[in-house]
């Protein structure tokens, strides 16, 4: 065996965990001062900080997963003794390191070609380098608080990159909108965090207080804790519920996700298809045995993804922005992520690894779907409406055809990558609903719904994007993309299609992802015994099945999917390829629910004129006319007081001496009386 | 020690003034006086303050126990030589080639003498007398520009309040007499001490109140304070800065001697009245301070506001609880306020002189010398003067660094001490609310738009303001000395 | 002999009418008789104080009010002199320069 | 002998009087600058070489009780320790670098620069002074240069805000004034030592036998004190007005040091004394600060000028310091509480530095815009990049964003209250969307959007603005990652107040 070879072997990764956050950030400020003095002015040392990054992570994996060197956990003490900055390596963050690791690697490759002609380049790829050290930072972070800042520093990227172009009121508008709707779910998330602590400590645990190691150790006292008289745990994870509805855009914190299309499309692809969103469903797997111990948590994730994900995928059916429609589909996508992890309470860590499976297939399709979507922007001069597009399959056979991989993944199609994830979590559904009666039944039935409308979406913006004649001078002449954007879009088709076969149909990564919280972690200080899922079940009042139950499930429930998509896949077919129905029919304003669907169901409106413009404005009028009037008005009142009496009262001296003995006079008779009446006691 | 030694400070001044008159017959250059003025003035200084601690009650002849020198009797002999002082420099610049100047000097001398006469008399009599001489001459002094209507005017007005006033007094002092039978206030104490049926007999009311009238005429208490405005306003600003910053006191002298010696036994009955005056003056005067257009006028009022101030001392005094240490301390915070006013005071009106003079020497003024408008910009116009009045004014106004805000601060304390919480907060919120009107005219003065181009800052004037000024810091930093001071004045009068 | 009481009321009432006059006159001399009016009242009740307790210091006050008198009513005149002066007149009540 | 802080105030007096004598622009600000950054070298040495002493767990100290005007017993007594140092610290650097920050003043610049050393002086005088008449002498002669700066180099509604500033926190401090004259009084006939020596008095205070009416006139005298001048809603109208008429280096020194006046009149005086508190101010002061924290984004989204609106924020910002010093003497846990305590301390810093760079950007827009109002602005972007990473950097800190000092002070805060306020902690949670926002609105319609080009050609940032920016913004971001210099010593003073017993029956939620 070639001797370097064997000397990389034998390096231990896991040591340099946090290197793979250091890079980026040192990426982030070298690309900032100096990035566009180098190589096509930007973009050089992004690139090699994240491949750096790609690489550690990749030998961590290697390390765990070939060597079976262990899960490996250290820490040190931050700002309070308790409050520490750690680094976690075990499967499951180490899925997200490599997933992010490569897909923002080739992002970043294609954006060098996407993004070659912009002036501001080194600042788009400074952010985007923060913004993946953040990503990795999050992912390995061992405790809430170091978990929460990375949150909120990919927030922090997420509002730059959409707002990139900020002289587009539009784009700074949007950058502002998810920022906003974020904060929501975020301050809740923080204030959850809040608890936490308090109640750990309150415990008695001083060492890394709210790591989630200790925490998973103390699951059986904390279940105890109450606050507000309702179970301290389910206070938590509904408001860390209410952050992964924001972070992940669930209903009803979703509506920044369309508006953030504004931004350059490899930002699209990179956090808010691949990325960032997925952050959320990332924390829920993170903190699973916190939602498994907590009553009723888990069923509220459940229920809440199940209806996103039908309910997004609604709206994907009408919207024609091109970007727009994917940007739905990541919602409903993100739904059926957070939708198995809600059946967690059935299925235990195998909800953890399915979802984890289908985020990492998503992220490959997804990243795939913006990209070419990106490019046939680039390619027809930024035209983004499909109704405008049309034959471009001609023009970019590269971008159509990769397109159409991700297409494929994304409905699911029987062996791409999609397949394997999508249809075993409907499955688990099932089985969920089983053990919980009639209402049990819902997230299964809004899944099954969803696979049949994504479908359609789907394959209703292919056909009208890459087929038939071209409806705008634009698309007459797409030109197709460099081989800086082409390489990427092949690596990520092959892996859209790919993906499930590579991995045995998923189960080696299901084998991988489900030792997650039952193995032990090693730390510096000692060892992290794994916890008993069962047990932390009862604590919230669910129980585990056992393995293989997946067989009494009837046929006809596995095979359902595969004939709702094909159904899906033939109206699309027929209406928008065949062109055998007429949608114009159903396509018009005076179609009720083609204008609920057209308005989003009037969120939006809901949101920014009702909540935003009206009440919030009018409450902010009101308070500084309180502030003005009502506060300040007291102290000038006083004032004015003082003054005016002022002002009256000197007329009394009058400047006529007589007067003035007058007073004399009188104030002597005057005081005696009064010395008279109160003196002497 | 014995012998009439003690009285010498007096002596001297009584001598110069003769003198002064006398030379002042026969010269021509009077400006030469002014400094012998000067001169016999720092040497009454000198002696006051090198036997500050000595005590000499004159029993026998020639003043049948008339006349005590004490600790107080100095403290407030040093204040009124030291406005005399600050007078006298500025007058050189103001009447220096004046062709009467040796009469103001004669006459600021004698009232200077008959100030002091009452704070050292222990005497009824001695006290009317020496009452008297201060304001005849003071009376004089108001209406010596008598080209100036509005000094002539001043003058009226202070001359005939002011002889109601005395009147008043005499009338009150000779039932005092009749009803005790002697006109030696430890005397009169020990009667009452004795047969306590003659307090709250209603001629002993009427007595005291009337004495409070003439006292409080001269102190400047609502509503005995009307001719004080009109007179500060319409007097030339060196006199009207005597008569604030020494005759004021004279009247506090007076009035500290005669209540809280010789009417303590019915302090129950003066407290009443003292605190429905110490209240109604401190707000009367800045609320109608605040409203004023003259920076002169504005003084007058806020001197009228700080007699207020200076009159919780005898509520302190005479509250029935009030630990001894308290009304030690009141009466000490009291003289050490005094004392802080009388400088700033002083140097106020003497800063407005200078103004008026500057003005007149550019004959650029238009209607009142004094109004806010002239002093728009002052700070860039006469720096110096600016500065040095600023200082006085923050003293006035009681903020750090200077000994107004270390005086008040004893005051207050005081009030604590005693007890009198509810007094102690109306003095902070007027004296919170007497800032504004001083930081106005601190703003006119260095943010307003200079109205002409600088003047020649008279060099007498800003030597008396430097003077006071250096005091006032000083004093701020080491006030340990005239504290003791205060503190034996204090136990002096309290005889404890 | 007249007892005590009918000195004080005729100095009572000497001290009112000084009182009156003086809030109601204008004139400037009758103003100053007035304030006379009000110090001899008050010497008459010293003197038959001092009389009525047989004690001489009463009396010898009243001699320094008596001779103060006289040197206040001397400056009092000459004020009023400068008033006439200036004004050509001596009724005080018109004499408003300085107010408010 | 005299020692360091000695040293600083010497440097400035003398460095004050000089400038005040210089009569060109350059002369002053050299003079100035040099003397400014002695005083922050010395607090830097004073930060690098500080050591506690383990008795009166103060270091530094000089002078001591009654050797000043010994009648009374006031004594020239200073010393600093976790809280005090900090703020020395925090004073230096916002002063030196606002001399630099104002380096092209041109009208009357002796007297301005001369003004921020005074400013300086008397801030650090506060944070230093162990003896109550110097403390107050300090407290009141804030005003005067702050009066002076807003006057003179203010705005067109200068008269109004200056005065309104001087009388306002003027009432405020003789209120407060009263209840240290009745501290020392009831102090006096107790112990029979009457002495104004601030660790004497608050050392027995807790002891002392007082009649109910007058321990809460005490502690109600000083709180008022203390909380107008923080300012705490509804006390805080004078900020606004003086903040929007105030010059950039004024608003600077305003919003970064002397609001801290306050804040620190809560650790330094108010502590000690709660345990002869009546528990209901406990909740006052913890109600002050929710009311200031959910006020300040309603109002700040209202105001048009962009000045007025980051006054407001920094209402908000001090609102947490009550909070956490309401939660942290609370009865509960130990560890919470000092990190509470902690938190509030560290934020009196982070907000220092934090408002430092906001005031310093809305300096430079109105520099190179000529205005502040938002509806003017826009798009700045185009014409001043570097100044928008700045001001980027400076909002976000603000509305709290983590590796900023800010988010590190703000968790310590809702982490630490949590247990004993959760109420209050959560009101206070749910307003930072509205904090976000207004941060956010701001930064949109100032810098993003196209350029409005009624503003002209307008130039890039000075680079003495960027710098002093530049430094500011280092400060907060390497002690929002690094924050254990100063947060372990101030940990340490918070252990020391918390373990010294201030207990209070309130709050707590049932384990």
């Amino acid at each position: 065996m070639d001797p370097t070879l064997t000397a990389i072997t034998t390096i231990d990764f896991r040591m340099y965990a946090h290197w793979i956050v250091l890079l980026p950030m040192i990426g982030f400020l070298l690309e900032l001062l100096i990035g566009q003095y180098t190589w096509r002015k930007g973009g050089m040392f992004a690139n090699l900080s994240i491949f750096g990054s790609m690489v550690i992570s990749y030998g961590c994996l290697y390390n765990v997963y070939v060597q079976h060197l262990g899960f490996w956990e250290y820490s040190w003490d931050w700002f309070y003794p308790g409050i520490v900055a750690g680094f976690t390596v075990d499967p499951l963050s180490l899925a997200m390191l490599c997933m992010v690791s490569f897909i923002s690697f080739l992002i970043h490759i294609y954006a060098i070609g996407y993004m070659g002609h912009d002036c501001a380049k080194h600042v788009y790829f400074a952010e985007t380098a923060l913004f993946t050290g953040s990503m990795f930072g999050l992912v390995l972070a061992n405790n809430l608080l170091q978990l929460f800042i990375f949150w909120e520093m990919v927030g922090l990227c997420s509002y730059l990159l959409i707002g990139f172009w900020w002289h587009k009121p539009e784009a700074a508008a949007a950058g502002k909108k998810a920022w906003m709707s974020c904060a929501v779910g975020d301050c809740l998330f923080l204030l959850g965090i809040a608890i936490m602590y308090t109640i750990m400590a309150k415990h008695g645990v001083t060492t890394e207080v709210i790591s989630f190691n200790q925490i998973f150790q103390h699951l059986e006292v904390l279940s105890s804790s109450v606050v507000f008289g309702i179970p301290a745990l389910t206070i938590i994870c509904i408001l860390f519920m209410c952050g992964v509805l924001g972070k992940s855009a669930g209903f009803p914190l979703h509506v920044w996700i369309p508006d953030a299309m504004e931004g350059p499309t490899t930002v699209s692809a990179l956090i808010h298809a691949a990325t960032m969103v997925t952050a959320g469903v990332y924390l829920i797997a993170r903190a699973f045995p916190i939602f498994l111990a907590a009553p009723h948590a888990l069923a509220v994730v459940g229920f809440f993804g199940a209806f996103t994900a039908l309910y997004a995928s609604t709206l994907g059916l009408v919207v024609n922005d091109l970007k727009r429609i994917f940007a739905y589909s990541t919602i409903s996508q993100l739904g059926y992520m957070i939708t198995i992890l809600g059946c967690g309470a059935v299925i235990g860590v195998a909800a953890v690894a399915l979802a984890l499976f289908h985020l990492v297939a998503h992220a490959f399709f997804k990243a795939l779907l913006f990209l070419t979507s990106g490019s046939v922007l680039h390619g027809t001069s930024n035209t983004r409406d499909i109704k405008e597009m049309g034959g471009l399959l001609k023009g970019m056979p590269w971008t159509g055809w990769t397109m159409l991989a991700g297409a494929l993944a994304l409905i699911a199609f029987p062996f791409t990558a999609g397949y394997y994830s999508k249809d075993r979590i409907i499955e688990e559904a099932y089985v969920y609903a089983t053990g919980h009666g009639s209402l049990g039944y819902l997230p299964w039935l809004f899944l099954v719904l969803g696979v049949i409308l994504t479908a359609t979406y789907t394959f209703r913006a292919w056909y009208l994007a890459m087929t038939g004649e071209p409806r705008s001078y634009l698309a007459v002449h797409p030109h197709e993309c460099d081989w800086w954007m082409r390489t990427p879009l092949v690596i990520l088709a092959i892996f859209a299609l790919g993906l499930g076969l590579f991995t045995k149909g998923g189960t080696l990564f299901w084998h991988f992802l489900e030792e997650t919280f039952v193995t032990a972690t090693n730390t510096v200080s000692g060892i992290y015994p794994g916890i008993d899922l069962h047990e932390i079940a009862t604590l919230g009042g669910n129980h585990l099945l056992e393995h293989g139950h997946a067989a009494e499930i009837s046929p006809a429930v596995i095979y359902l999917p595969f004939f709702l998509m094909v159904a899906g896949l033939a109206i699309a077919t027929g209406a928008y390829y065949r062109n055998r129905v007429d949608m114009s029919k159903y396509i018009k304003k005076e179609n009720p629910l083609y204008q609920l669907l057209w308005n989003k169901y009037y969120m939006d409106y809901l949101f920014k004129d009702i909540l935003a413009e009206k009440i919030i404005m009018t409450v902010f009028t009101f308070w500084d006319v309180l502030d003005r009037y009502v506060i300040d008005g007291v102290v000038n009142l006083m004032s004015w007081i003082t003054i005016s009496t002022g002002q009256v009262s000197r007329k009394i001296q009058t400047g006529v001496v007589q007067n003035y003995a007058t007073a004399v006079i009188f104030g002597v008779s005057l005081l005696v009386i009064l010395v008279k009446l109160l003196g002497g006691v | 020690m014995t012998g009439y030694t003690p009285l010498l400070p007096e002596g001297i001044l009584i001598g110069v003034a003769a003198l002064v008159i006398l030379v002042g017959l026969f010269i021509e250059k009077k400006k030469i006086l002014g400094y012998f003025t000067l001169i016999g003035l720092l040497a009454s200084l000198g002696l006051t303050i090198s036997s500050w601690n000595i005590t000499t009650a004159y029993t026998g002849a020639p003043f049948y126990g008339a006349i005590v020198v004490d600790p107080f009797a100095q403290i407030f002999n040093m204040m009124f030589l030291f406005v005399g002082i600050l007078v006298c420099i500025a007058a050189l610049d103001a009447y220096g080639d004046h062709k009467n100047q040796d009469e103001f000097y004669a006459l600021m001398l004698l009232a200077i003498v008959g100030m002091m006469t009452v704070a050292l008399s222990k005497d009824l009599v001695a006290l009317f007398i020496g009452f008297e001489l201060a304001s005849i001459s003071t009376y004089a002094m108001a209406g010596f520009d008598k080209h100036d209507p509005k000094s002539i005017e001043a003058a009226m007005k202070y001359f005939l309040i002011g002889g109601l006033s005395s009147s008043l007094m005499v009338f009150g002092m000779s039932y005092l007499y009749g009803l005790t039978g002697s006109t030696n206030i430890d005397t009169i104490a020990a009667v009452f001490a004795e047969n306590t049926a003659l307090i709250g007999t209603p001629a002993i009311l009427l007595a005291m109140v009337m004495l409070i009238a003439g006292f409080g005429f001269k102190m400047a208490f609502v509503p005995f304070h009307m001719w004080a405005p009109d007179t500060y306003e319409g007097a030339p600003s060196i006199v009207s800065s005597l008569l604030a910053a020494g005759s004021k006191k004279m009247g506090f002298a007076a009035a500290f001697r005669v209540f809280i010696i010789g009417l303590i036994a019915m302090k129950l009955d003066w407290y009443i009245a003292f605190v429905i005056l110490a209240v109604v003056t401190m707000t009367v005067g800045n609320v109608l301070a605040v409203v004023q257009k003259s920076v002169k006028r504005m003084l007058a009022y806020s001197s009228v506001a700080h007699a207020g101030y200076i009159a919780i001392v005898f509520a302190i005094v005479a509250y029935p609880y009030a630990s001894a240490d308290a009304t030690g301390l009141a009466v000490a915070g009291g003289i050490l306020h005094a004392f802080s006013h009388a400088i700033g005071k002083a140097g106020a009106f003497i800063a407005v002189g200078a103004v008026t003079y500057m003005l007149m020497s550019k004959n650029a003024v238009d209607g009142d010398p004094n109004h806010i408008d002239n002093y728009d910009g002052l700070g860039r116009r006469a720096p110096l003067t600016a500065l040095l009045m600023t200082i006085m004014l923050l003293s006035l106004a009681g903020i750090p660094p200077t000994f107004g805000f270390t005086s008040k601060w004893y005051l207050f304390l005081s009030a604590i001490k005693g007890g009198l919480l509810w007094l102690a907060v109306i003095c902070v919120l007027n004296s919170a609310l007497s800032v504004y009107y001083y930081a106005k005219v601190i703003m006119r003065m260095y943010w307003g738009e200079p109205k002409g181009d600088a003047f020649i800052e008279p060099p007498m004037y800003l030597f008396a303001m430097t003077i006071a000024v250096i005091a006032l810091i000083a004093l701020f930093f080491v006030p340990d000395g005239v504290y003791y001071w205060a503190d034996a004045a204090a136990h002096a009068l309290l005889g404890v | 002999m007249i007892p005590l009481t009918y000195y004080l009321l005729l100095a009572g009432a000497l001290f009112t009418i000084g009182a009156y006059g003086i809030m109601t006159l204008s004139n400037g001399i009758r103003l100053l008789m007035c304030i006379e009016l009000m110090l001899n009242s008050a010497n008459m009740n010293l003197i038959a104080f001092s009389t009525h307790i047989n004690d001489a210091s009463g009396q010898v006050f009243a001699l320094f009010s008596i001779a103060l008198a006289a040197a206040e009513a001397a400056v009092g005149f000459a004020i009023i002199l400068m008033i006439y002066r200036w004004r050509a007149e001596i009724d005080i009540e018109n004499m408003n320069l300085l107010r408010w | 002998m005299i020692g360091p802080i000695s040293a600083i105030m010497l440097t400035l007096v003398v460095g004050a009087i000089i400038t005040l004598l210089t009569n060109s622009t350059a002369q002053a600000r050299a003079v100035a600058i040099v003397s400014s950054f002695i005083a922050l070298a010395i607090s830097i040495w004073m930060f690098l070489t500080y050591e506690l002493n383990p008795v009166t767990h103060l270091a530094f100290e000089e002078g001591s009780a009654n050797n000043w005007i010994s009648s009374i017993g006031i004594g020239y007594h200073v010393g600093v320790d976790g809280i005090g140092l900090p703020m020395v610290l925090l004073a230096t650097i916002v002063c030196a670098l606002g001399t630099v920050y104002s380096w092209s003043e041109s009208k009357r610049p002796n007297q301005f620069f001369a003004l921020v050393l005074l400013m300086d002086l008397t801030l650090i005088g506060v944070f230093v002074s162990l003896d109550f008449f110097m403390f107050y002498v300090f407290w009141e002669l804030t005003l005067l240069p702050m009066f002076f700066l807003i006057g003179v180099w203010g705005g067109p509604r200068k008269d109004y805000s200056a005065i309104k500033f001087l009388i306002y926190t003027h009432i405020a401090s003789v209120i407060m004034m009263l209840g240290i004259f009745a501290m020392y009084y009831y102090n006096g006939i107790n112990t029979g030592v009457y002495t104004f020596d601030m660790m004497t008095l608050l050392h027995s205070y807790p002891t002392l036998p007082i009649s109910s009416f007058w321990k809460n006139f005490i502690f109600g005298a000083l709180m008022f004190g203390f909380i107008v001048k923080m300012p705490s809603v509804p006390f805080h109208t004078w900020l606004p007005d003086a903040h929007v008429e105030a010059p950039t280096v004024g608003s600077i020194i305003l919003a970064g040091v002397l609001l801290k006046m306050g804040g620190y009149g809560l650790f330094r005086v108010l502590l000690p004394m709660i345990p002869n508190a009546s528990p209901y101010f406990i909740y006052a002061l913890a109600l002050f600060g929710l009311v200031s924290i959910i006020y300040s984004p309603f109002a700040a989204l209202a105001q048009k000028d962009i000045k007025k609106l980051v006054a407001f924020s920094s209402i908000g910002h001090m609102g947490f310091i009550s909070l956490g010093v309401a939660a942290s003497v609370a009865a509960g846990l130990e560890g919470p509480r000092i990190l509470a305590h902690t938190g509030a301390m560290f934020q009196m810093f982070s907000h220092g530095i934090i408002t430092a760079v906001l005031f310093g950007s809305c300096g430079v827009i109105e520099h190179h815009t000529h205005t502040r109002i938002i509806d003017d602005l826009g798009g700045l972007t185009k014409k001043m990049p570097k100044f928008a990473i700045l001001m980027v950097a400076g909002f976000f800190a603000s509305l709290g964003l983590p590796l900023c000092s800010g988010f590190v002070a703000e968790f310590s805060i809702l982490g630490g209250s949590f247990q004993t306020l959760p109420i209050f902690v959560a009101l206070a949670a749910v307003t930072i969307p509205f904090t976000a926002g207004y941060h956010l609105w701001a930064v949109q319609r100032t810098l993003w959007g196209p350029y409005n080009e009624y503003l002209g050609d307008i130039k890039e940032i000075k680079w003495y603005e960027f710098a002093t920016l530049a430094i500011w913004t280092i400060l907060f971001i390497v002690l929002g990652i690094y924050p254990q210099p100063i947060f372990n010593m101030m940990q340490d003073t918070a252990t020391y107040f918390i373990t010294s017993g201030n207990i209070l029956p309130i709050g707590g939620i049932p384990i």
